[in-house]
């Protein structure tokens, strides 16, 4: 990532106009509308697809919570790359004033350039990703020490946002719509190793069926993309090395 | 689109792809070339002395050279699965495997 | 589609060839460089139940390992799932198998073409 | 007419903040078996409203000197003694209970100390450390964790759904149901339940700078507002010192820049490059909210540069690198959106915030209107005219639950679902669907006008005539508004129909914050009247009401009721120190 230092102007020489394609349509199918847009400083992905909406077609559709990178709703394909748009500059993908933005990949669209994200959420949910309590609010908050291994481990994909922008990354999930993807892997490998958690077996059960961890071929996609520099290749590939270990164990079922 | 997913991991996982594939392919006809030695074995010295044309030996060890390919590619896999390595260790893992891959293909092809 | 079971069925095998392939190649390499001929290869590996047991295994973890292999490409990139993968599976396999044992038995069996 | 479609339920929850969630699972384990439970977001579960955008943390004293006493001290002083007691009392209480069940039961995973404990630090305002946080996203850990529990149990869940109209029985007496939108088909869905719980999350968005999430419009207040309920501390809006200045068309525009920045050793620095907090407190940039936007807000008075708007904060001083490792997050947003941080000057303006006011509720959160229950940002009360960094989340979560299990033991005096008045149900849906019948037009300028004025006239610096000539231009903008169309063709996932929707809210609200703030003639916490600057007789607190009656609205003053302690006194035992904090 080239650092942003100054405040220049986002555009120097593009003629003040951005030249924005933008996906139109529903489940049913669509394409791409062209829309040109001024050019601004400090302007984001979101704040292009915002103005077409106000000032332009207002029946252009998106999703955004946020603003800031914290909720993961207003992921979409810029430039055929997944990214979270709130965040994203418009001089980091601006190729000769243009750029071409559509819904994130992987999910069904509900209209324009918002996707449903239900398949993602219910995968995270199948992949065994709700705590499990051990502990009750009667009970006393149980020491944790901070620099236990494992629990650095546990801690490394607790900021994921759900944001689906390493499930859009992923070409298994494209090609193997059952597997459960990079995100709700993690989540599963937190929970793996997380002392408090009391459904560590199931865990390993959940992730290891047909559409289990065991699809990944490590690509990597999820974790160079991934906004918060999380990296679910490893945690999927901490979940084959319990599950290969756990297999050894029981001997083959 | 396709640029978009270009970066070291998805090339190798392409890499073994096809590897593996073409292996998968070329397999049955190594198998149905050798078989031959034992139902028609002046067909089999044909084919041998077929192979001894340039163009076919080069395809021939163009096939173990895939062979190595993948096999080191899938050895780099389990190690980034299996192995508790941090990721700069299975980066420099995976280059150096690519390297003697590199040097052993070269080296392979001066021999013969 | 691949469940721990064939995964790790597809790892295992991976792991018996990796030495065996390294093996074939090293033989390969030495009997290039010796300038053997086909009929002097052949008349070391038949009969030896040393090169029985070498190809043998090669051939059985072959069979598995390319047929998981190509059924994870089959159900990602064609589509192919359920019981048709099922069936194309085991059939890669079949057809592997068959073949390879059939090379097996060529050039490892006492007697075969020399 | 439009189509409503008839849907059923038990217990219906609005909104899915830390409130929402909670009270959906407080209801799961109260309610008796079998009963149905519903959640309706005008987002996406647990990823919209402000829970999830909390940083700093949770305030609950646990132990090490802290009380229960100290932090129920802290809440009442921090709120000039505006606050109802009982409600705060129990915030105060409950968090502790809250807490645990954060950790233990939904799973959360608080930063711990070297020993294991829980790390707490404080933030200003506070006479202990008692904040509970994970980094500087703690939000996001209570949100996902609950949203996982939420996601995993049989509740239905009705996303994207926006609610626009509390729809009484014929008689009035009673809630009846919600009228909704399924935003993603643009129907009217009429969703009848014995209770409700309306956590939709307050938002002061109608002002030009501003931290809230996008979603949040002030719907819930206005629906309460329309049916009648009466709203208290109207007039307190908090702002937040530094928001992110960049730009009048950037949604980042407002965005927080994190309080421990300041706190840090972080300085506000003027166009000219010299630093003023000092003029103004003696605590500089570490003065609480309140003051440290006022000062800023006054020196951006002083400039008379057009192109010069907001201040400058400035951290190179403590060595861009160690900024760097300390404030990553910060950094890299600000980096983002094409600022640097760690080594240069950005631009910053006090940011509308919180929301101090809300229904009128009592301790278990239920309304004057039987089968209605508010909770969080939307209830008014437990804060009076400030509000605690950290007892924000508190309070969501520990009222949330409270709601969740107040519904969860009254439905079982319930028998039977309440018909809905057809009438209040046909004027809601012919309010909402005004715009379509009309000429299209552009929406989003009238919400730059309002958001303008509100920071003009009704901002961080309040005046009677500056509040007076805010009423008339919101009357005006309203107007306008009711002039301005959404072309029905296509109503599916039509977000400039509910813009239209967010500046009827925005208006109606921002209609209440001036008039409360009219009827407010001293200056407490947030609120700071240039024409009444003085704090007035502590003993002699009084809270604002406001009510609609007929087309209009009513703010009457009632005293505040000492019922734990009286002003001057404390509960805190004799010879407890002043502050348990160590001096920074
Ligand atoms: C940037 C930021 C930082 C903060 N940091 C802290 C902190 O460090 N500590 C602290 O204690 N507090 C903090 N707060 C305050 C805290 O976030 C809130 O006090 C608290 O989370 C409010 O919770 P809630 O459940 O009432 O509302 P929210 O979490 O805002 O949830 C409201 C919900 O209602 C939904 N909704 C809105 N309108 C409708 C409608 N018409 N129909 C259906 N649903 C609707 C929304 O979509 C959302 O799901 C911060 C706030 C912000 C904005
Ligand atoms: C010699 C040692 C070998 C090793 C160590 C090895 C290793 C592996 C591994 C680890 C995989 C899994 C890849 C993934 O999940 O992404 C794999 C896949 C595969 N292998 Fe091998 N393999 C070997 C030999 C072979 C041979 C000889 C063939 C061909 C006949 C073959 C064909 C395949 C195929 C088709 C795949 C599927 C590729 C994919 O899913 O992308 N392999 N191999
Ligand atoms: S792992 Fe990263 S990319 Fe994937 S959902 Fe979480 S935050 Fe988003
Ligand atoms: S991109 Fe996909 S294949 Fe595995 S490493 Fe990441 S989940
Ligand atoms: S709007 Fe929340 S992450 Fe972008």
């Amino acid at each position: 990532m080239e650092p942003v230092t100054s405040q220049e102007s986002a555009l120097d020489g593009q003629g003040g106009t951005l030249e924005v394609s933008v996906w139109r349509g529903t489940s049913q199918g669509g394409g791409y509308q062209r829309f040109e847009v001024p050019a601004l400083e400090n302007q984001t992905i979101l704040d292009v697809v915002s103005w077409i909406q106000q000032y332009v077609d207002a029946t252009l559709t998106y999703r955004f919570a946020c603003r800031v990178g914290m909720c993961g709703s207003c992921a979409m394909m810029v430039n055929g790359q997944p990214r979270w748009t709130c965040r994203t500059h418009v001089k980091k993908v601006l190729k000769a004033g243009k750029v071409q933005i559509g819904p994130l990949r992987n999910l069904p669209v509900i209209k324009d350039l918002a996707a449903d994200m239900d398949p993602f959420f219910d995968k995270w949910v199948a992949a065994g990703g709700a705590h499990a309590p051990s502990a009750t609010r009667d009970d006393p908050i149980p020491p944790v020490d901070p620099e236990d291994a494992i629990r650095v481990e546990a801690s490394a994909g607790i900021e994921c946002i759900n944001c689906s922008i390493c499930y859009a990354a992923c070409d298994t999930v494209a090609g193997n719509p059952d597997y459960l993807g990079p995100a709700a892997l993690q989540r599963a490998w937190t929970l793996l190793n997380d002392a408090k958690h009391d459904a560590r077996d199931q865990i390993l059960d959940a992730v290891s069926g047909a559409g289990g961890c065991h699809n990944c071929h490590s690509m990597g996609s999820c974790t160079t993309f991934c906004p918060n520099d999380l990296d679910p290749m490893s945690a999927i590939a901490g979940l084959k090395r319990e599950t290969t270990r756990a297999f050894f164990r029981k001997g083959r079922r | 689109m396709s640029y978009a997913r270009a970066h070291p991991l998805w090339l190798a996982f392409v890499l073994h792809r096809v590897s593996g594939l073409a292996l998968a392919l070329f397999l049955p006809l190594h198998f149905w070339v050798l078989s031959l030695a034992l139902t028609r074995p002046e067909r089999l010295d044909q084919f041998l002395g077929f192979t001894e044309q340039p163009v076919v030996k080069l395809a021939e060890f163009g096939l173990i050279f895939l062979l190595a390919v993948h096999m080191f590619g899938g050895l780099r896999l389990m190690a980034m699965e299996w192995l508790p390595w941090s990721a700069p260790q299975k980066t420099l893992a995976a280059g150096a495997v690519g390297v003697a891959v590199l040097i052993s293909g070269t080296f392979f092809l001066q021999v013969v | 589609m691949l469940d721990l079971r064939l995964y790790m069925l597809q790892r295992i095998t991976a792991l018996i060839m990796a030495p065996l392939t390294l093996g074939h190649i090293a033989v390969m390499i030495y009997a290039v460089q010796g300038g053997l001929t086909a009929a002097e290869i052949l008349g070391r590996t038949q009969g030896s139940a040393f090169w029985f047991l070498f190809y043998g295994s090669f051939v059985l973890a072959v069979s598995v390992h390319a047929a998981i292999g190509l059924r994870v490409i089959l159900h990602e990139m064609a589509g192919l799932k359920g019981r048709s993968l099922s069936v194309v599976s085991w059939g890669i396999a079949a057809v592997l198998l068959a073949m390879g044992t059939q090379a097996l038995v060529a050039v490892t069996w006492p007697g075969g073409a020399s | 007419m439009m189509q409503i479609d008839r849907h059923d339920t038990d217990i219906l929850i609005l909104g899915t903040g830390g409130a929402g969630l909670f009270a959906a699972l407080h209801a799961q384990q109260s309610a008796p078996e079998g009963t149905k439970i519903t959640i309706a977001v005008k987002g996406l579960i647990g990823k919209c409203g402000c829970t999830r955008m909390v940083q700093g943390g949770y305030n609950v004293a646990l132990g090490g000197g802290d009380t229960v006493e100290r932090h129920f001290m802290d809440t009442i002083e921090g709120g000039k003694w505006l606050p109802n007691q009982d409600m705060a009392w129990r915030l105060c209480e409950q968090a502790i209970v809250r807490i645990r069940e954060l950790e233990n039961e939904i799973g959360c995973f608080f930063d711990r100390n070297p020993d294991g404990t829980l790390h707490q630090k404080a933030f200003a305002g506070q006479t202990a450390d008692r904040t509970v946080h994970k980094g500087d996203l703690t939000g996001i850990e209570i949100i996902n964790r609950l949203m996982e529990q939420v996601l995993s149990r049989p509740v239905e869940k009705l996303q994207e759904h926006r609610a626009i109209g509390l729809i009484p029985t014929k008689d009035g007496s009673a809630l009846a149901g919600v009228l909704m939108i399924d935003m993603r088909t643009g129907r009217f869905r009429f969703v009848r339940a014995k209770t409700v719980l309306m956590a939709t999350g307050g938002g002061p968005t109608m002002y030009k700078y501003h931290t809230p999430s996008g979603d949040k419009t002030m719907d819930g207040l206005a629906m309460a507002l329309r049916v009648g309920l009466p709203l208290r501390d109207m007039e307190m809006v908090q702002f937040h010192p530094t928001g992110l200045l960049a730009g009048e068309h950037s949604r980042m525009t407002g965005t927080v820049l994190e309080e421990g920045l300041r706190g840090a050793g972080g300085q506000l620095l003027n166009a000219a490059g010299q630093r003023f907090m000092f003029d103004y407190d003696a605590k500089g940039e570490r003065a609480t909210r309140d003051v440290v936007s006022r000062g800023i807000y006054a020196e951006m008075r002083k400039s008379n540069d057009p192109d010069q708007v907001g201040m400058f904060i400035s951290m190179a001083h403590l060595g861009p690198e160690n900024v760097r490792a300390k404030f990553r997050g910060m950094v890299k947003r600000c980096e983002d959106s094409g600022f640097d941080l760690a080594g240069g000057l950005v631009e910053v303006v006090p940011t509308a915030h919180y929301f101090m006011g809300g229904v009128v509720v009592d301790v278990d959160t239920r309304t004057a209107l039987e089968g209605l229950y508010v909770a969080g940002e939307d209830a008014g009360g437990a804060h009076g005219s400030n509000r605690l960094g950290g007892n924000g989340v508190a309070n969501s979560t520990v009222y949330g639950g409270i709601a969740g299990d107040t519904m969860g033991a009254d439905i079982r005096g319930m028998a039977a679902l309440r018909d809905p008045d057809e009438e209040v149900l046909a004027a809601e849906v012919a309010r909402a669907t005004r715009p379509l019948s009309q000429a299209p037009d552009l929406v989003q300028p009238l919400r730059t006008q309002l958001q303008e004025l509100m920071w003009e006239e009704v901002g961080v610096m309040r005046t009677a005539t500056g509040m007076q000539r805010g009423l008339d231009k919101i009357a005006t903008i309203r107007n306008d508004l009711m002039q301005v169309g959404v072309a029905p063709d296509n109503l599916a996932f039509n977000l400039t129909w509910h813009d239209w929707l967010n500046m009827a809210s925005l208006c109606d609200i921002s209609e209440v914050i001036a008039k409360a703030g009219g009827a407010r003639e001293n200056s407490r916490g947030a609120h700071y009247r240039e024409d009444f600057p003085e704090a007035g007789a502590m003993e002699a607190s009084y809270f604002t009401v406001a009510q609609k009656e007929g087309d209009d609205i009513n703010v009457t003053r009632e005293d505040v009721d000492f019922s734990i302690v009286r002003p001057g006194e404390s509960i805190l035992p004799e010879g407890e120190p002043e502050t348990l904090v160590a001096a920074q």
